[in-house]
């Protein structure tokens, strides 16, 4: 779940991180009224869940009530990287002299936190990480142990930080820090940490990357997350705990299989044939007909899908349940044609059941069986 | 020979009493394990098909003897539970859910290490020595004796492979859900000098997924320390690429870490046979076999 | 440090744990004066550093006001293995109607806190233990790891502990564990832990052994410690941060020396060659020619001294420093033999220091020389 | 051959701006050991005999390769030193300080494990590889390079062993002082492989004394695992009883554990040499260098 700027920043605020104290707004009006609320020079930065905003005209300056007026329409009118600009957040434009790297990510090989800390950051760190990678200060962050000063001590004594920075980073290191474990986050990353003209730390821009599978513990985010999906049918599936995931603008076969294994392996073997996969949903484990009907009208919803490839290998599931799921479907599934692969609990009497299913299900021996049927009816 | 599990293995399940966890507690049954016990937290004095229940991992361990736990606690919970395992002592500690925070199995994957505990999952099958005993969830009617070690992230996956295998008469010596999850308890690297030293074991498959540095670790163990022949099947090639975030992923790994084709690269320079997809795997198990 | 039973007492109700509320007097006076200030009956507890005070009639009860004034005319007057009776813990009996055993521990073999719990406890938990171990649940808490409520639940389960009693259980139990760790305890015991007649569990008496190494963090302990030292010579040994060990009554020897296993080996030779050492002074590392006259000015105050073997073997320690130090505390040392042995740094520049030093200095070239001389002088 | 410390060890001295420190890292110099680097936090940039001091553990490790380090920190401190030392990764870690809470030793014992350091001390006098290098603050002097591996509780004993050896001219592999306070971060059992595995070591002596189970740990292991001789010795037989409290320690331990008496006897029964003294103990060792 990667949270956009101004929700980062709303984080921020809870621990007190010194950051923008700005606003959101959702449209150009609502932007409009920044005037008043917010001194001038502003900052107005679109809020897109894409990067290189900036090089697209995303970010604008506003001096007075007019420019904000004329870059306020402007911003809600732009589209950036297909994207169109639905949220924008204001700020009182910050003087800086000078920008600084912040991170924690994780690091899966070795499955530990790891702290990144560069005196020199924004947009060119990724250059200065190849060029000059003893500018960068990187310290894993031990398992199950609280943070130490002595571990902020090294990093600011590799990174050669000015003394006058020392509390102000070890402040921000240490708030951020607890942002990254108490909000189970993947990523907290501020870049620029800025030196502000009054010679304070400061966080111009936050990104948060939160793990899906803790959003339990995070009622506000994952509200959040609902908010920015674009997607309904994602949203629609998540209500039933089941992942939709779009794959490929110019398919017309969708996927459902009851683990992402499964559903990766047979979108490799149906794109090695030359066929495209639009989307695919993982039922996950235990699916009942109920479940499978509703798995089917979803991706169904989905306007490009013509062909479902439905393939099934339970330990739980009864396949008798995914057979009467799909009987009770086909009445609402008119133009698509089915291919089904049952394997598991109760095979045979889910076949049975099948069979009275109309010439629109096509029964599959196997994986390959299935890709075998899909390219003799979709292929070249 | 099999490792980890046998008929020896005397197994707990904690979340007996719920659904998933008693109906696969009559399947393990069925199967021939020992399941000595059951645990969940405030049902103690029960019994699940003939199984007594305990609140307290330690109460099973030190009435029963237990030496292995199989965890069928949903993901919220299963912090928790693997904690108290492995705080209690039981050395192989095998996890299902799927979905766990993974601040969880952070802190849970180095505990266990630090505790001599193998933790196996989360987001796995489970382990099963074909003949002998299973802890998991696995249909065990597609498995059969042999001599091919399989791991895997996905359960799916290794259905269709052993589903596979089957059908051409090949046995399996034990099988491993090594799970799906972003950090795995026990990854592919830790199972593999287990392959390697079990007599048992011909043939080693590997199937793992786009993702992570898990197939690149166990190639660099493989071209030092495996002499068995290896397989492996890397599947989502064709998945959607995640669109990362910020700078920092690219400074902690290295460029194209975590794809298909540098799985493969690796792989196939470790000296392990690629395969395209699970059919072609079991392919390529035969001819090993045959030619022999 | 072992804290008497209303010390430990003060601990427990610092931690709000259930126990007897009761008073300490100093003098039979102060004892008689609880009269009106302690409900009757009164049971009153005589705090001795030994075991077997109530067999030794150390523990009595008052009903009235005249019983109160005899029993503590009688107590103050006592004398318990020995030890005199300073000091009385005054309470309000408490009827019980069962008694528990609970203590943590250390296990030294193991290096882990331990958990011992019996539903049933008194004097007899010995045999209890030997004789019927499984009425005792034994439980190693896991280092670097809080206390977990599945340890308490497996001890109540484990023992049987009936449900009513449980939630005082785990109150007790938690806050026990507390004193263990804040404490730096070796050992926090209640035996008796008492079913009340209102079928609470109380602390009847409470056993502390705190680490005399973590008392810095205690000052409260360590002044009590200091106040309880019954003997002047470990006091006035410990303001030099000397350690003086009496050990045997009947000798006339004392050993000096830089080191615990140093003093052992010297107790241990003079012993095998019947002699008897009556006291030991271990001076710790870098003895300087001040320390060394005070350490013998230490040892040479018991009476019983005649002869003192002053042992040396320093990696750091210089022994011209040593050699000045005994040779400014000769006059002050008029009627005891020395026996000095001398190995180290400036061993020679010691050496030629000494020659000048009156025949009641004898030179040694090694603790079994050093031992053969004492044997030579002293021995049968 | 020898081990745990040799010429190659980058050691670092923690509290190397103190009195103790600053004198003992010019010893350490002198007798040839590699001190890389001192840390004592707020004293970064400063020089000791030569020797570039930093705020942090971690930044002496990076800059200077450091894997090992010896503590001359206070007491009271030693916890936090030892704990910076472990989690940033030293695998060796060498505690002098006498007196150390009971309850930091427990915790960083199982701490040091944990993270796969080796934690020596506390009230140790070090390790020396006699003609190699020192870590501690040994009087270097009186050690010489032989076939003798020494381990000891005691330092004074130790020196008293090393100086009647020196007398004799035998000398030693490796010298290991493994503390005297009630938990050892690594008791005798830990050094055992060690010395059974070193090529140099032909005779093991051990200077134990009376209380705690590790020289009873040490009996076991020896009786299974190790088949080079061992010469034992246990002071203490007349120092006065501890006057023990409550009943805990009685169901913990067995009856007499801790005891000379007890010591000597599974001792003896694993096959042990038992000196009545040192003087004794180093007669045994030229018998038993003779007898070869």
């Amino acid at each position: 779940m990667k949270l956009l700027e101004y929700k980062a920043h709303e984080i921020y605020r809870r621990y007190d991180l010194p950051c923008m104290n700005g606003m959101v707004a959702s449209s150009a009006e609502e932007l409009k009224a920044m005037d008043g609320r917010i001194p001038y020079p502003m900052v107005l930065k679109s809020q897109v869940q894409t990067g290189g905003r900036g090089k697209a005209g995303g970010i604008q300056f506003a001096e007075n009530r007019k420019e904000l007026e004329e870059k306020a329409d402007f911003l809600f009118n732009l589209k950036i990287k297909d994207l169109p600009v639905e949220k924008v957040f204001a700020a009182h434009k910050v003087e800086l002299t000078r920008e600084m790297y912040l991170s924690i990510t994780l690091d899966r090989k070795v499955k530990q936190a790891v702290m990144i800390f560069s005196p020199e950051g924004g947009v060119d760190i990724n250059q200065i990480a190849e060029e000059n990678p003893d500018k960068l200060v990187t310290v894993y962050l031990p398992p199950n142990e609280p943070l130490q000063d002595f571990t902020l001590q090294y990093v600011m004594d590799a990174s050669g930080l000015d003394e006058k920075y020392r509390a102000d980073f070890k402040d921000i290191a240490g708030k951020l820090y607890r942002i990254f474990t108490e909000y189970n986050c993947l990523l907290a990353e501020i870049n620029p940490l800025v030196v502000t003209d009054a010679g304070r730390l400061l966080a111009l821009d936050g990104k948060i990357d939160i793990d899906d599978n803790a959003l339990f513990k995070h009622e506000d985010v994952r509200l959040f997350r609902d908010e920015i999906t674009g997607n309904p049918l994602v949203l629609e599936a998540r209500s039933f705990d089941f992942l939709y995931i779009p794959i490929q603008e110019k398919g017309s076969i969708a996927v459902i299989s009851n683990g992402s294994g499964m559903i990766m392996s047979s979108i490799d073997l149906i794109s090695k044939q030359g066929m495209a996969v639009t989307c695919a949903l993982d039922l996950g484990g235990g699916a009942t007909s109920d479940r499978i009907k509703e798995a089917l009208r979803i991706v169904a919803e989905n306007p490009k899908v013509e062909t479902i490839f439905l393939n099934i290998f339970g330990g739980i599931t009864r396949c008798d349940e995914i057979a009467n799921g799909i009987m009770g479907s086909l009445s609402h599934l008119q133009s698509i044609w089915l291919v089904v692969r049952l394997e598991g609990t109760n095979k045979e009497k889910g076949l049975a059941i099948l069979e009275s299913a109309s010439d629109r299900v096509t029964l599959a021996a196997g994986l390959k069986d299935g890709v075998s049927i899909l390219e003799n009816r979709l292929g070249a | 020979m099999s490792f980890l599990i046998d008929n020896e293995t005397r197994l707990i399940v904690q979340g007996i009493t719920g659904r998933e966890g008693a109906f696969h507690t009559e399947q393990m049954l069925i199967y021939g394990t020992q399941v000595v016990a059951g645990v969940t937290p405030g049902k103690g004095g029960a019994e699940v098909h003939g199984v007594p229940v305990y609140n307290t991992v330690m109460e099973a361990k030190v009435k029963h003897g237990a030496n292995a736990a199989v965890l069928f606690v949903p993901p919220k919970f299963m912090y928790g539970a693997a904690y108290e395992a492995i705080i209690s002592g039981i050395p192989l500690v095998i996890t299902i859910a799927e979905g766990v925070p993974v601040h969880d199995m952070l802190r849970l994957h180095h505990l266990a290490r630090e505790k001599g505990c193998r933790l196996i999952g989360p987001n796995s099958f489970g382990i099963i020595s074909p003949g002998k005993a299973k802890a998991g969830f696995m249909a065990h009617r597609i498995f059969s004796e042999g001599s091919v070690g399989l791991m895997s992230r996905s359960a799916t996956n290794a259905y269709e492979t052993v589903f596979l295998m089957q059908q051409k008469g090949i046995g399996q010596s034990t099988c491993i859900g090594v799970g799906g999850d972003m950090i795995p308890g026990s990854p592919f690297v830790d199972m593999l000098p287990l392959f390697e030293a079990d007599e048992q074991t011909e043939i080693i498959v590997m199937i793992g997924e786009i993702g992570g540095g898990e197939e690149e670790l166990a190639a660099a163990y493989i071209s030092e320390h495996v002499t068995k022949p290896v397989v492996a099947l890397i599947a989502g090639k064709n998945a959607p690429k995640d669109t990362s975030m910020g700078h920092a992923g690219a400074i902690v790994s290295p460029d194209g870490e975590g794809s298909a084709e540098n799985k493969e690269a690796v792989l196939r320079a470790a000296g392990v046979h690629i395969a395209e997809g699970t059919e072609h795997l079991v392919e390529i198990v035969e001819q090993l076999i045959k030619g022999k």
